[in-house]
């Protein structure tokens, strides 16, 4: 599993498409525990991300590229996931500094450290129905064997059974069971593009 | 969705644009940006005050920049907090060399984002100090307790004091004294619009009502039939009383963006009737659409208990146009 | 039907006992009557002001009593003309001597129950005249305009005229000539809820809009697809401004009362925009909730042409509290 | 054909009786053609003046009746109906002042007296689609030999035919022909009630 300049790219476009397809569903799930905008903070954002590679097609460097995606989602997206996936990507950009790719103990430790960059940002921890919940469980699988996508699969599951205790869901306490986190949503939706890239180049 | 607009992707931006241009002697727009600033900038050596969040709030929060109060207002998107480089601005807009408060509503993304913005506006060699309003009881976990209409009781209180000279600390130590105080509860009898999806926040049928509900279009926390204003009134009462023991208060009853005043005033009858009944004292009354939800038809109730000191400050002229003094 | 409110049958009592107790300093009620007005009674020697008319179009009337202002309003059932013995309460109310004007809307309701009214003041040898404003260009022949958001630029200039001494036929004069500039059109979204019917004014599928409503609820003059607001502004702008061909205007963009202030702030930027292309000079700008029609869902647009004596008692200081300058 | 005290009281209880009945009727009729009040109203006035009757049973003189009923619809009804009933019934007081009946030329006066005391009021006349359209063919029809019922039925529907040109219902132009006038209806209720009086007394 290596993760390239050009990989890294692909996964993000496709994430970027992927967002708008499912963006009326982010925000309602985002209306049923939260105020109804994930989807458009998503689109906006990755439509943002999406400008900025097609105008930068140049860089060749893993580190450039994250923060560029970093700074982009920071300045367009707002809210909480904002600052959570914007932070996410510019700890790859401190863990991916002047790389062309990344493999095996720097490719975990650029997510490690998004990870942890995330609930730090967040003042968040695995369990409280949010992001972390797989963002957490993809980073270790980095160093196992197990499927990637169904890592993710069963995160999204576990994440959609818990009560959320953090951001605007905790409001809805135990009602929040039935229904997915939209950050969770999204968050699989970027991993596993980034997964496919990894697993399938 | 009834929503007089033009095209949801300059929602934020044509509320703006009206606002200053509607009042061209007070506000300024931040070239480009969604950030509101006190016409002819920050004023020399006072502590400068900012405040903002998502949209939909109106006139909150650039409607309360003016002398006596804020000075900038940074404006997000429609429920979603503003970007780090947007606060930035709002910073640099309003400080006038003394330092500058953030005013911020307890959220995840409104306190993301204003950290972010605090450390870039320090790297940058400005002094800055933060608040964070948590004044809604509905939520029972304190740490989750969301910021509402008591956030205009800070505006107004810590603009005062920053306006009669005070420092970046004190004028710190006036505002967390508001929060340390302030309770608020609301409710909704219709949903509000979100201007992008055109979808409700959530869907009620027409005998039902919302308890404990934000200023996000979110769902409350008890849902049940629509009641005679006052039954409503006492549950909310009810419920701040419990929190808020001292008796000589400030009470605020504010409609959710599309109450029409006149249900405020005959909302506000009960509510003082039943505060005077449970012995409390309302020596300063403020009744009006003042932390909103768009078009959302509700109320929410204030209580702060004052002292002379914040007496004084409520009193103290203001010329911003969501709460002229 | 959404509505905050205890009791049909004391709706009104209810609201004017609200806003009285929000303001205890500044409003009186006259005891057992729907008659407000300003703390103290009436000023020794100055014009009184009393304007009023069915209820339901607050801040209208009571709100507009205050120094600078209005002395007394007299505050019918919903959308119903006050009767005469009620009327006669708000002009002793309002008398300091120098006689009283009545503000009027143009119905047949409030233009005959306030005939009586000062047929009785008469009587009681209180001078009084009357002024009947109708800037509704919605309605074709001119003898049945209706009177409505342009009454509140009448208040303000009779009332800074009456403030500033002048005689009651030197106030009457001033306002009749407000009125014979001003002129006034409105549109709707979505109806208002009769309190003890709990009906509709009008049903209305939620993707259309009445153009040329008025403040009681009724329809408008055409029904049409909602559009864009910008679209919406330009219709009546263009009837607007068919009639008022001076350019230096005053502006206001009034809220039915359901309308945010977000919706009148953006529906300003586009309406600010259409006026100055076509070569208006807006010199003061209005936008917010000032004659409403319970929580009906739209706007109106006035124009009042200006000059150097108008914009000077616009600007001159009001206490009102739905008008604060 | 004459009009007793305790007849014009008993067709005035009659009255407040069928108001009430038809109040939603004369509001719905309001709401299309004029601003949604008129059954309010009236149901104010005439509950009004039947509590003003019970009180003061004893009241011998037509003219005292008609102008306490007069006063009293003038100062609970509000309105434009207000002050069009309430002049109907001051003007009814001046002609039978003193009287304990009316008959013949005395009854005539006293409705000739209320209807062109609504129309100077109101400022109208016949064809303008108002209570006027009702006063004044009963007022008319007190002369000859015609059914004062079937006058009311013909009046009412020629008066629902008319264009509105006075009061709220002028703004709706053509449209008001599909709609009765609320007034005109409440006139009918009232006036059919004194016909009924007068006939089978
Ligand atoms: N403190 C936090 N830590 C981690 N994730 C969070 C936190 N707060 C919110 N989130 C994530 O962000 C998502 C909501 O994002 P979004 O709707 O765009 O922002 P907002 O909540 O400000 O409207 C949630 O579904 C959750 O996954
Ligand atoms: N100028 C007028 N002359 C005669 N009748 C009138 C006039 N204006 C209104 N009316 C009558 O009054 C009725 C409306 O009464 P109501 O609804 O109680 O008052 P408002 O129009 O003030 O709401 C109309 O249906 C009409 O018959
Ligand atoms: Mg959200
Ligand atoms: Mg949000
Ligand atoms: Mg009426
Ligand atoms: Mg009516």
């Amino acid at each position: 599993m290596k993760l390239t300049v050009e990989a890294l790219r692909r996964a993000l476009l496709a994430t970027a498409d992927a967002i708008e397809q499912q963006k009326d569903e982010l925000t309602d799930l985002d209306r049923e525990i939260g105020d109804g905008d994930h989807g458009i903070n998503m689109s906006r954002g990755f439509q943002g991300v999406k400008k900025e590679l097609e105008a930068q097609n140049s860089l060749t460097d893993l580190g450039e590229l994250s923060k560029l995606v970093g700074m982009t989602l920071i300045k367009t997206v707002g809210g909480a996931s904002g600052p959570l996936y914007g932070t996410a990507f510019v700890k790859f950009a401190t863990k991916w500094k002047d790389k062309q790719s990344a493999e095996g103990e720097d490719l975990f430790a650029g997510f490690k450290e998004a990870t942890e960059g995330i609930k730090s940002r967040g003042k968040s921890q695995v369990g409280q129905k949010t992001m972390v919940d797989i963002w957490e469980p993809f980073t270790a699988a980095l160093q196992t064997d197990t499927s990637l996508e169904k890592v993710i699969d069963q995160a999204l599951a576990d994440t959609k059974a818990m009560v959320a205790t953090k951001g605007r869901a905790s409001y809805f306490g135990e009602e929040t069971k039935a229904v997915q986190d939209p950050g969770a949503l999204s968050s699989s939706i970027l991993l596993k593009n980034i997964a496919e890239v990894l697993l399938h180049d | 969705m009834d929503k007089l607009m033009q095209d949801a992707n300059r929602f934020v931006s044509d509320i703006v644009d009206g606002l200053v241009l509607a009042h061209p002697n007070q506000y300024e727009k931040v070239e480009g940006l969604n950030v509101v600033k006190r016409k002819g900038g920050a004023i020399a050596d006072k502590v400068g005050l900012v405040s903002g969040g998502g949209s939909g709030h109106e006139p909150a929060h650039a409607g309360y920049i003016g002398d006596g109060m804020l000075d900038a207002a940074v404006c997000g998107e429609v429920f979603t907090s503003p970007t780090p480089d947007m606060v930035l601005e709002g910073i640099k807009a309003a400080d006038g060399g003394a330092g500058v408060l953030l005013v911020v509503k307890n959220y995840s993304g409104d306190v993301m984002n204003f950290d972010m913005a605090k450390d870039l506006a320090e790297l940058e060699g400005i002094q800055v100090e933060t608040v964070v309003v948590n004044d809604d009881i509905s939520i029972q976990n304190e740490e989750d307790r969301r910021g509402v209409a008591g956030t205009v009781f800070v505006h107004k209180i810590a603009g005062a004091a920053a306006a009669s000279g005070k420092s970046l600390d004190e004028v710190k130590q006036v505002a967390d004294k508001v929060i340390s105080r302030v309770r608020s509860m609301g409710m909704a009898l219709s949903p509000c619009y979100m201007p992008e999806s055109g979808k409700p926040g959530f869907e009620l049928p027409d005998d039902e009502m919302w308890i404990g509900i934000g200023i996000h279009g979110e769902k409350g926390v008890e849902r049940k039939a629509v009641a005679p204003v006052k039954d409503i009134a006492a549950q909310l009462v009810e419920h701040l009383t419990a929190e808020v023991t001292d008796k000589r208060i400030a009470v605020m009853v504010n409609g959710m963006g599309g109450t029409p005043v006149s249900e405020l005033y005959l909302t506000y009858k009960y509510v003082s009737e039943l505060l005077e009944q449970k012995g409390y004292e309302i020596v300063r009354p403020y009744v009006g659409n003042y932390m909103t939800a768009l078009e959302m038809h509700g109320f929410s109730i204030t209580l702060l208990p004052v002292d002379e000191e914040l007496l004084q400050y409520l009193d103290a002229s203001s010329k911003a146009i969501g709460f002229l003094v």
